[in-house]
Formats: C-alpha cells, structure tokens, sequence
C-alpha cells in the first residue's frame, strides 16, 4: 500500500491540483501559509489584510485578552484536578486551545449564536456562561447545564459533527428572520460552528459546508486543528491542509495561527462580518495543539512523542502574549493580579463543584416530551409508587 | 386559493395532506417546509404540489440531496424559532437521517431540562404494495418508536391525513409523521372549512395519539394503523357475513400506543390480532401483544396474534401481494384466534 | 504471543475479546480491525490492545472519524474477499453507520440472491452502569434485531466473549456484537487453548444463537442478556433464599432469539421476567413476550413480565443506578409474577 | 436571503479563494476549463496532454465506440418503451449520457471493478453484462439481476452516495491483496465509483473521500453531472464546479466534457493508469446532460425549459462522434449496419423481456441470510403451509 505516494500532475486548466504540502509537513509544524500577527516569541507581525484587524486593541484590550486566557487556563486545570480528586466523572481540558477559543469568541458580537462540541470552554467564557455549569454534565447531574438562549451559546455536542449542520440550519432561520445584511450592526447575526480537525471526516460536517455554501448561509466553520482526535493524527483524517476543504465546496476558507490570539480574532472578526453582511459563510482552520490528554481518561502517551509536545510547548498561546504584554509596557503587578484572581476563581469553582447535589431521580421523568405523554406519565407514577415501597431495612433487602 | 375557502369535497389523501399543509403554512408564518424536490416538481407524489409557488422559496424549499443535512438543518431552524416540516423522498432513504433523528431530535429537549423545543415534523411517504423497487416499500416505524423524545403516528384515511398532518406540526415534540403511500390516492368527502375550523378550536378532532374504533365488534378485535386499516376493516366485512363480530381499531399512534382503548376493547372481546405491514419481529406488535396480554391477561381468550411483514428484506415487487399482511392473512388470523 | 499457547488464566471480559480477535487474525488473513483508536491506543477500553503493533497497520486499522465510512468501506473491503470487523467507539455513535448497516450490510446478501456474502462483524461496547456522560450508555439492540439480514448477539461473560467473538468473524453473514462495557472488568478463568480447540474442531462449544440455561430452576424464568444476565443471577440467589427457584436463562442472542429453549423453560416453570437494559417500550422484551404467550398460552400463570429501560433517554451518571433494571427492581418483578 | 452574493476576497497567502464561477455560469452551459477533445460541432480539438491518450483509437475503435453508444441508447429507448407498455414497473434511461458511460467504461481494464448508482447501463455494456438483466429488477423480480463478480461490476446502488463508501472499500481491498504498483498490467487493478451530481451531496460520498485520499486507495470517483437531481439543479447542491469539491480533499480532479466520448475515455484512462500505480485517487466531474426524465415516473416539464433541452440537443453525444466518423471517411453502410443491429437488438430485448415470469412467492425466504436462521425457516414453513392451504374456491374466499 503506497499511501505515502503524492501523484505528480501538471496544473492545466480543468485539472485542479490540491496543494500537497499537508502530507509531507510532519504534523505539528507550521507551514507559511499561514495567517500570523504575533509569533511564538511574542513579536508583533505586520500582515497586510488583517493587521488593521487589531489596531482597536489597545494595552487594556490585549490584558483583557490575557486575563480570558489565564482564567480560562486556571478553570480548565481546576477542573482537571477536581475530575483528579474524583469530583467529576471526565473531563475534556482546552489547555493550548486558548488563543483560538478566545480570540474567535472575543470577534463574536453578543447577538451571534455558537454552536460547539465538548473542549470549547473558553469559547463559553466569552459568551458570559459562568462556566462552573459546565461541570454539571461532567460530574454526571446534567447532560445540559446551562441556558442556551441567555448566552446564544448552544449546549456542548457530544455526537462529533452532528451541530455543524444545527449552526447551519440557525443560519438559515437567521436569514429567514431578515437579520442578515440589513447594515444595522445592532441587528445582522451570524452563527458560528467549532469543531475539531477529526469532525472533518464526518459526513454531516460535509454537509454543513454543502447546506451552508448553497444557501449563503451567515454561518463561520471555526476548525480546531489541535493535531489529534484522541489517538489519531491529522494525516488520518487528510492528506491535505484542512483549510483546502472549505474551498472544495465554494467556501472562502483561511488557515490561521491558532495560538496567536490575535490572528485568530482578526480572521474571525472578518468571516463573521462577512456572514452578517450576507456574504456567506467561511472556513476557518487554526491551527493549535491539544496540550492536554484527550479527556481524563487517555493515556497520550501511548500514541504521541515528548518531543512533540515540547514543540508544542513552545508555542504556548498565553506565553506569547505575555511577553509582547511585557514588551509593550505591562508591569508584573498585572500579572499578579490575575495569578490571584485565579486562585479566588479555582476556589470558587472547587467549592462549587463539591457542593453539587445529585438530582432527585424521579426527574429522569422530567422533559422527555413537552407535551403530556401517557407512557411516561404512567412509568413516573410506577416509580415513585416502587420507590415509596423503599422504607429502612426492606431497600435492598 | 386559500384552504379554508373550500368546503366539502372528495378529495385524495395526498391532496389531504396538502390541503393540512397549506392550512399550516397560512396559519404560522414560521412553518416551513423542507425536502428533495418538493418544490416546483411538488414532490415525486406531488404532496406538496403548487406549496413552493404560493408561498414561497423561502418556506418551500429544495434542499441539497443529504437526508442528514435536511434533518440536521431543520434542528438548527427549529432552536431559531421555526417550525421545519421535513419530506424525506421515500421510507428507505430516511436512514442517513437516522442519526440525527435519534441523537438530536428525539433528545434536545431532555438534555436541555425543556429549555429547547424541537418541533419538527418528518413526513414519510412509507409502506409497500405500490410495485416499486428496493428501499422504496419499507415500514420503519418500529425503528423510531422505540427511541424516547419522539412522537410517531400514521394516518389511515384523507380526514384523518388533513388533521393530524396539522396537530403535528402545533406539537411542541418532534413526529415522525408516516403516510401510508398506497394510499394516497384514497379519496373521502371531507369538509374541510368544519375540520379547519374544529381543529383551530381545539375541539372536536380526535387528539393525535388517540385510536379510533373504527368499527364496533364483539368478538375479536383487529388493531392495524395507516396502510393496513382498510384491510383490517375488509376483514371485518367479510369476518362479519360469516357470523364473526370484528371490532377494527385504528390506531392512529405509534408512540405513544393508545392502550386505554385496545384495553378497553379487548376485556370486552377477549380476542387480538394485531396487523402491520413491518416485519412482526421486533414491530409494533410484540410491543402491542405484550402490553396488552400483561393488562387483559384474565380475559384473553386467545394469544395475540400477530399478522405483519416476514424476516426477509422488503420482496421485489412481483411478490409483494404474498409478503403484505393481505386480507385473506388478516382472516386466517381471525379463524386461528377464535379457534383457540 | 500466540493466543493458543496460553491455557488457563484468570482474564477480564475486554482480555477474553483482544484474546478472541487475535485468535481470528492468526487464523484467517483475510480478517481485519478497523475503527478509532484501536490502534496505538488499543481503542478507548484497550480491547485492541497490542494488535496493532503485532499485525501491522494494514490488518489493524486507525479508521478516519466517521462511523458510516468505516462500515461502508467494511462492506466493500467484505466484497473483496475480508473479514472486517469494525469497531464503534460507544453505543451512542454507532448512528451515523445506522444507513450502511440498514440498507447495505443488511440487505447485500439478499439483493445479489445469496451471490454476495457480507461477513462483517459490528462490535459495539454498550449498555450503562459506568459513570458515562450522555450517548457512552445506550442499548440500542432492537434497532438492529428489528432488521432481517442481521444477526444480533451480546456475550454475558468473559468465555462467551473469547468465543462468541470468534463465532462471529466465522460468521458468513454480518453480525452485531453487543459487549457489555460494564461487564469488561469483570473476570474469570477461562482455558483459552481448549476453549479454542472446541471452537476449531465446532465441536464442544455453544452455537453463536443458543441460549444457555445458567441456573435450573422450577417457579420462574428470568430471562437476560449482556449486562443484565449477572443482575439476573443476583436475583435468582436471592430469590432461592427466599424459596423462589428461579431459572436464569442467558439469551446470548437477540436476533435470532433460541425460543426453542425460552420456551421450553416457560412450559416448565409457567412464568417469565425479561430484563434488558434498553427500554422496555418497543425492547427485546417485547418480542419475548409476545411469542412466548403464543406459544405458552395455557403454560403461562402470570404475564409476562419486563424490567427494563423507562421511556426516557438514557438519564444522568448520578441517577442511572435508579434507571437500571437493578437487582431490586428485577426481584420486584419476580414477586409481581409469583403474585399472580 | 442574498444566496446569490458573491464574497470578494484579495488572494494571498493562507486564504482560499475558490473559484466562484460556477455561481453565475447558467447551470447547463459549458465552461472554459473543461477537458475536451471533439468539439459538439464533431470536430477534434487538441489538447497537449490527453490527445496523446486517444491516438491509437483507429477508425475501427472509434466505430466501436459508437455502436456501444447507439446500442446502448437503443437498449435504453426499448427499455422506455417497455415501462409504457406495463412491461417495467420504473425505467431509469440513459440518454443524452452515452459518452460519459461508454468513454469512461471502455478505459476499463477487465480486473477492474465497478460501482454505480442506477443509471449506468453504458457503463454495464462496457464490462460485458448482459443489459437484459437490468430489466429484472425493473420489472420487480429481483433486487440485483446479475453476477457481479463476473462481470466486476457491482449491482445497482439505489440509495444515493452508499456505493461510493464501497467502491474505496474494495479499493482498500486491492490494495491488500498487493494488486497496485506492481507494474504488472494484467495484475494492477483500480474501481470506479459512479455517481451523480446530486449524489455529491450526500455524507457518505464525501466520507469516500476522505477515506480514499488518507489510505491513497485505486478509485476513481467519476461523477456524472448531469445537471439535475430529479427537479432540482446543480447548484442547489453546489455554488462552484464539483470538480473542486475532490481537490478539497486532496484529491486530483478534472473537469471533462461528458460529452465527448474521446475526452471521457482519455481522462478515465490516466486516472486509472493512476490508481493503478499507486497514484491514489482521482476525482473526475463528467459535465453531461440527462436529456430525458429521470426515470419514467418523473415530468420534466413542471421544473426545466424546452430551451435547456434543446441546448443540450445539440450537444448529444452519438451525434458529435457520427460526424467525426463521416469526416473520418465512414460510409452509410456502416451507420445502416448499426441501425439493423439495433433493431434486431430491440426486438430480442422486447421479446426477452415479456417472456420473464415472476418468482415463486416462496423465493422472498431465500438468501436473506447465508447461514440457517430458525425464524426464517419456520416463517417459510408457516408459509408454504399457509399457502397450501389455498385450493380452488378456498383461494380468497
Ligand atoms: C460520532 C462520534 N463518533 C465517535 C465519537 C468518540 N469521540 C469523542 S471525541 C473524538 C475525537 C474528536 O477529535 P476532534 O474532532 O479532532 O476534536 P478534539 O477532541 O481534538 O477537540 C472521538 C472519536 C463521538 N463523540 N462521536
Ligand atoms: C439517500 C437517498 N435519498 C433520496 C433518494 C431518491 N432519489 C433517487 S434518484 C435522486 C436524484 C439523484 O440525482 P443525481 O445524484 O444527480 O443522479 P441522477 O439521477 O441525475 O443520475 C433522488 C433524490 C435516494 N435514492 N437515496
Ligand atoms: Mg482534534
Ligand atoms: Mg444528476
């Protein structure tokens, strides 16, 4: 089996070459092509479209950018070591996917509308989620946890790809409402759909991208290529870079750092006034690294090197905002504060996270249709009649 | 023209559905209606026929040929406020939907502790009997039933079609809504301004998930739903000249199953017979047969029996008459059980 | 290591099945793993554990994230001549597969007129009890079995598992294997050698469809499968405490199911529980019910019973011990029917 | 709703700016950029890297292609003819899709294996199969009609998408068998993957895609665009040419006159050679036109204009090679000579067809597994004693 083998074919016209590159560069690395305005060290990078992008942003913005970043670092570890202690049953980290999550979510205006998988905590901070429900699901109290339509921030999706396509379809209700296009930045909406570079192989994604390119649906594909699906590296998933796929169903895509907060926010600020001005959707790939295990429950170092990961480490999103935050004039007190606040934020978080108490369980019963249903109906009034039954010494006999 | 201008007429099951659909277009501006050439062809059984032309593009709408995505993008319309109504072209092509249907339609609202509502509509033209090649005869229902967060019904005639097409759009749960295709070419007079109108009351129409005796009997009841009604009701005819008293109910109901009325009707009989056109295993009626023996297990005078689709795929067409649960199967049915 | 040099040893139900495929891989080269992660990771409960790294990256393959790829390019991989056996991930994912499964793998055999055989085995860890966020606990079985063209079994113990794997590689026709992934940890000594001598010589070892009668008993049937069998068991020693003997049945298969020996036990002891997982509306346990008052009629001294899932999806980790069928809820059962 | 807006974007680096054209091309007009060798006109065009393909094709091999595609079209028109009659319960024609099934199929070499949809009778003359067996399932006696194996062309797909899933999965197949890149002709094999242009949309076609690019598997996805899904047009499933849809998964793709019978069997064969070595996938949209209904339940008139149709009349496929063959100094005797094969064929096709008898009712118990199932016997047995039972007057009482 060649499966290493590139097919050399001269570009003529009706004969589109896919650029190749993707296979040969080791996953991992970046390659030029690739939207960039602060590099791994820190360094701003003129770009001729999207440096204007990031203009707005002074001092005060940028440590606000940081402060998302190390509180949402601080939560997610937190969160890890409560799943540690055995507070939570599992728990998805997003440490490394910050700048992605908070740079694209921070470009969100507050009437857009997310639609995420399961690691996009930092996204859910930029919507104003308190992000401590999101431990409910993962301490097993609720598969939700939260209000969506308070935050225009869907519930977590667990089936991998199946919410491209609601996005889409809420893009299509958008335009249906008239609020696309109408140059009223109070009014015109757009959606945004994350997932990861794995829900790519996935048909349902596909469709998304066919459902939302012949519809010109307000819609923005926000991938993060974070390296893995669990055990299996992009190349499982593509030969080609992922943002090549977006092209392929008519989709304006680009192919950003995903670790650079900034680029990320100017990339996505762009699509999104792209889809609510009516021009359609976008496909965005960033390209990051998943800095953590899978979930609580992988073992990474069964399927990927050290070596990589300090690669990785290098490329910290937070580290290098911190130095250009360091270099553009921010005193160490500023890091101190936040390094306390987030000590306050983690302690909340455990306390709140402990004093979770289960839900009653004839609640199973509760919402399974909105509207009156015999069947349950009567299973609910069978089970509280059977746990009645349950008085001291006869429960379990 | 507007539906509720029409009055009593003769009309087909097809038109039936269409007429509901119309009505409901009118009557919410966020009823829309989705699905593989549904528009200017009005659909390959012209259900929808003349729906895009009146109303719209917007809320007609062809949709890329991808079951997932029609299902999938209907969730997404239906958490933006709208109220999706989904043709899938034929009973075999509904299963790239499948998931969607079963990990997102059927459980949004759970898994949102009733914040969201998903009032989707699913409509498949299903059931055999129409000489048609493979995937395009098939009883699914079971499949869908057995999936908690969805409601599955199947009208048996045009009235029933003109209504309960309209209470399953206004229902807050998502339906899959299954139209018996060899029938859609049965007409029945219906008036259809006083059922609009009861139907706008609340009134007088029969609720979505409640049966119909169709046909009062003493002896045996026969409990069928959409294709296999009028078999079960020309069973009864002829049960009937040959001295057996049938009671044919109509169920109506999938899921939920009305079992106060097939209880009620079978401690008056004493005799089931259950007929579909799925396969029997696993179908509608093991979950019919075993409900019903465990609340009328005194006064069942025979097992219930079951007359449905064998354990073989769908059959080509030239055979289908032998596989479907015919008249003279349904009347042995009736002969096995009142020999017990 | 090879499989057959082992003899007996005390092994985990998720051992007894890596011991399984590898025996299947040694025999047949045609045979091959595809699905995530079952590579380097050795899959998400390490059932593939080491395969990978012992038969190469062709014969244990990291499949691409899409479920409906993996089946529908196991079935193509099955018309050129292999053995796929796929892996999905949790029983809640298995969804997106569900068109391939229904319209392709199902049916091939039937629509080339026996022509075409598609051996492909289906594994798919499921069923609750682990602690899981939502779709890790499903049980979607009857969404299978309803289906002809498929065969549809779940092993209860670790020496099943070792076999009935390898029954159904051996298997010309496609097969879903149920494991259930809270019995994984659960051990027990098997003699791995003789066990798959019997299995090579088809000599010695229970057929992938034949139920297996695990405790003799006279008052009562319980009958279970997969995960439910060990509760089912529980039951039964409590039962006999109280002077209930009760007779466990291990069903091994739900599609076909061996009636001939449901049945036979019935005709003994004159009453039936039912316990399954997935709920009970539209379950397994339907269709049990269903033939076995037919064909137990004036055997039977009480209803059929069933404990099972409610109509509910599947609920959350902190209270799913309350929507199990647990031992109380099973012994409540077996008082109900003894009541009678 | 703007879904016909247009985004703007600056080509640069890291941003994928498809090529748009397709938008605003009528659905049904040729573009530019589309491989052709015989103009509708029938007049060669050359073209530097496939008019090499078609240079051994002497006059002799291009009077077979043309009475494959006028035997073909004759089969076809029968078979219409038949489903008027009641002969046929369903008629899915061919017409005005000779070139793209003929070209395309004759590049075959006979280890090859074939997938198609419903609609490839050309193709299945092409690999030797007995066209009257398609009749079969047509007229309700059986599901599939034909050995595939004998003939590796696999049976009809009616599910639209499901086989292109199957055709990568054999392909995954050849290539463990070690039948790729030998360099051995009669060893090396590849699979062709039919569909339309409907059928793009579906996931399982793009899963195809990405499980073809990442395993570099020998298929050929040759993907009829037609210009219609039953009513609706292309663009309802596509806003850009599909042939950039196999690029954005790093597929080689071309773009060819579905028309042109030469250019389809010059494409075809490159891809194949490909596949064949070990050069992965290709991905090939053949631009034709059904020119009759989608099957014989189907009318046309309620959704596309007698203008479009009589475009694409002049762009028939039979009628651009006859030319040629004339200029090429083909008599009237040889066309003459076709029109009584054709005729004969007719008849022996009528003849074979109204002389098929049904299947015995007892048959649907067959093959529904390989090996013994007890439900499935006992449900025969109930049957045929069922059946038995019924006895002159008895019989429907
Ligand atoms: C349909 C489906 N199949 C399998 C899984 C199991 N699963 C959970 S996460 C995951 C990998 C996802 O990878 P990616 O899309 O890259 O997202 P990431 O986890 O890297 O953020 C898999 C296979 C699932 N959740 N859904
Ligand atoms: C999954 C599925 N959905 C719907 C259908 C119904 N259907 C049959 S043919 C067809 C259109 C196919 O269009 P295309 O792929 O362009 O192929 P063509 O018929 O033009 O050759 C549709 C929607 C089907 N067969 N399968
Ligand atoms: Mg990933
Ligand atoms: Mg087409």
């Amino acid at each position: 089996m060649q499966s290493s083998s590139v097919p050399s074919l001269v570009k003529e016209p009706g004969v589109i070459q896919p650029d190749l590159d993707g296979v040969t560069t080791p996953v991992g690395s970046f390659d030029d092509d690739l939207i960039q305005l602060l590099t791994p060290q820190g360094e701003r990078v003129h770009h001729e479209t999207y440096s204007a992008r990031v203009e707005d942003l002074d001092l005060h913005a940028l440590q606000g950018l940081y402060r998302d970043m190390a509180l949402v670092r601080r939560f997610d570890n937190e969160a890890t070591a409560l799943q540690r202690q055995g507070e939570l049953g599992l728990w998805p980290q997003c440490l490394g996917q910050e700048a992605a999550q908070i740079g694209s979510g921070r470009a969100l205006a507050t009437q857009d509308y997310v639609f995420t998988s399961y690691r996009e905590h930092g996204v859910a901070w930029t919507r104003g989620l308190d992000l401590r429900k999101i431990l409910h699901s993962f301490r097993g109290q609720d598969h939700g946890g939260w209000d969506s339509a308070a935050h225009n921030f869907h519930l977590y999706t667990l089936v991998i790809g199946s919410h491209a396509l609601h996005a889409t379809g809420y893009a299509m209700g958008i335009q249906r409402d008239g609020d696309v296009g109408t140059g009223d930045p109070g009014r015109d909406r757009a959606v945004v759909s994350y997932f990861g570079d794995g829900a790519t192989s996935q048909g349902d994604v596909s469709e998304a991208l066919v459902f939302a390119s012949v519809t010109a649906a307000p819609v923005v594909f926000f991938c993060q290529n974070n390296q893995w699906a669990i055990s299996e590296p992009t190349a499982r998933q593509s030969r080609v870079p992922l943002v090549q796929r977006g092209g392929g169903f008519g989709i304006p895509s680009v192919r950003v750092d995903g670790n650079d907060v900034l680029a990320c926010y100017a990339v996505t600020q762009e699509a999104l006034e792209r889809a609510r001005s009516g021009g359609g959707p976008t496909f965005i790939e960033a390209v990051t690294y998943r800095m953590g295990a899978h979930t609580t429950s992988d073992d990474p170092t069964r399927y990927r090197s050290r070596a990589e990961e300090d690669y990785w480490r290098q490329r910290d999103p937070i580290a290098r905002l911190r130095t250009l935050l360091v270099a553009e004039g921010t005193g160490e007190d500023f890091f101190e504060g936040i390094e306390a606040e987030s000590e306050t934020y983690a302690e909340d978080v455990r306390a709140y996270c402990r004093a979770l108490s289960s839900p009653d369980p004839i609640t199973m019963f509760d919402h399974v249709y909105a509207e009156d249903h015999p069947l349950v109906s009567a299973e609910r009034a069978w089970f509280a009649e059977y746990e009645a039954g349950f008085t001291g010494e006869e429960a379990h006999r | 023209m507007s539906a509720s201008a029409i009055g009593t007429q003769r009309i087909t099951m097809a038109k039936a559905i269409n007429l509901g659909l119309r009505r409901a277009l009118e009557r919410d501006e966020k009823v829309m209606l989705m699905g593989q050439d549904i528009g200017a062809l009005g659909g390959v059984f012209r259900v929808t026929d003349g729906l895009q032309k009146d109303f719209g593009e917007e809320r007609v709408v062809d949709s890329p040929l991808a079951e997932s995505g029609i299902i999938g993008t209907a969730i997404g319309l239906a958490l933006a406020g709208y109220r999706p109504v989904c043709e899938i072209q034929f009973d075999g092509f509904i299963f790239p939907g499948y998931d969607q249907i079963t990990t997102q339609l059927a459980k949004m609202h759970y898994r949102s502790r009733g914040r969201l509502n998903l009032p989707v509509v699913i409509r498949v033209p299903f059931g055999g009997g129409i000489g048609a090649v493979e995937h395009h005869s098939e009883s699914p229902e079971a499949l869908f039933a057995h999936t908690p967060g969805l409601r599955v019904v199947s009208p048996a005639n045009p009235a029933d079609a003109f209504t309960m097409i309209q209470q399953a759009i206004a229902s807050p749960d998502p339906v899959l809504f299954f139209e018996p295709k060899a029938r859609y070419w049965d007409k029945a007079d219906i008036d259809v301004r006083a059922a609009g109108q009861a139907l706008d009351l609340g009134g007088d129409t029969v609720g979505l998930h409640t049966a119909r005796v169709v046909t009062p009997g003493t002896d045996i009841t026969v409990a069928a739903y959409g294709p296999t009604v009028s078999t079960a009701l020309a069973a009864a005819g002829v049960a009937g000249q040959e001295g057996t008293s049938v009671e044919v109910i109509d169920l109506r109901s999938i899921s939920p199953i009305d079992f106060d009325t097939l209880i009620a009707s079978v401690r008056r009989t004493g005799r089931l017979v259950v007929v579909h056109e799925a396969p029997v295993f696993f179908g509608a009626g093991a979950e019919i047969a075993a409900r019903v023996t465990e609340h009328c297990f005194y006064s069942l005078q025979a097992p219930v029996l079951r007359v449905g689709g064998f354990h073989v795929p769908y059959p080509v067409a030239n055979i289908e008459e032998e596989y479907l649960p015919n008249l003279d199967r349904v009347l042995h049915a009736i002969d096995s059980a009142m020999a017990h």
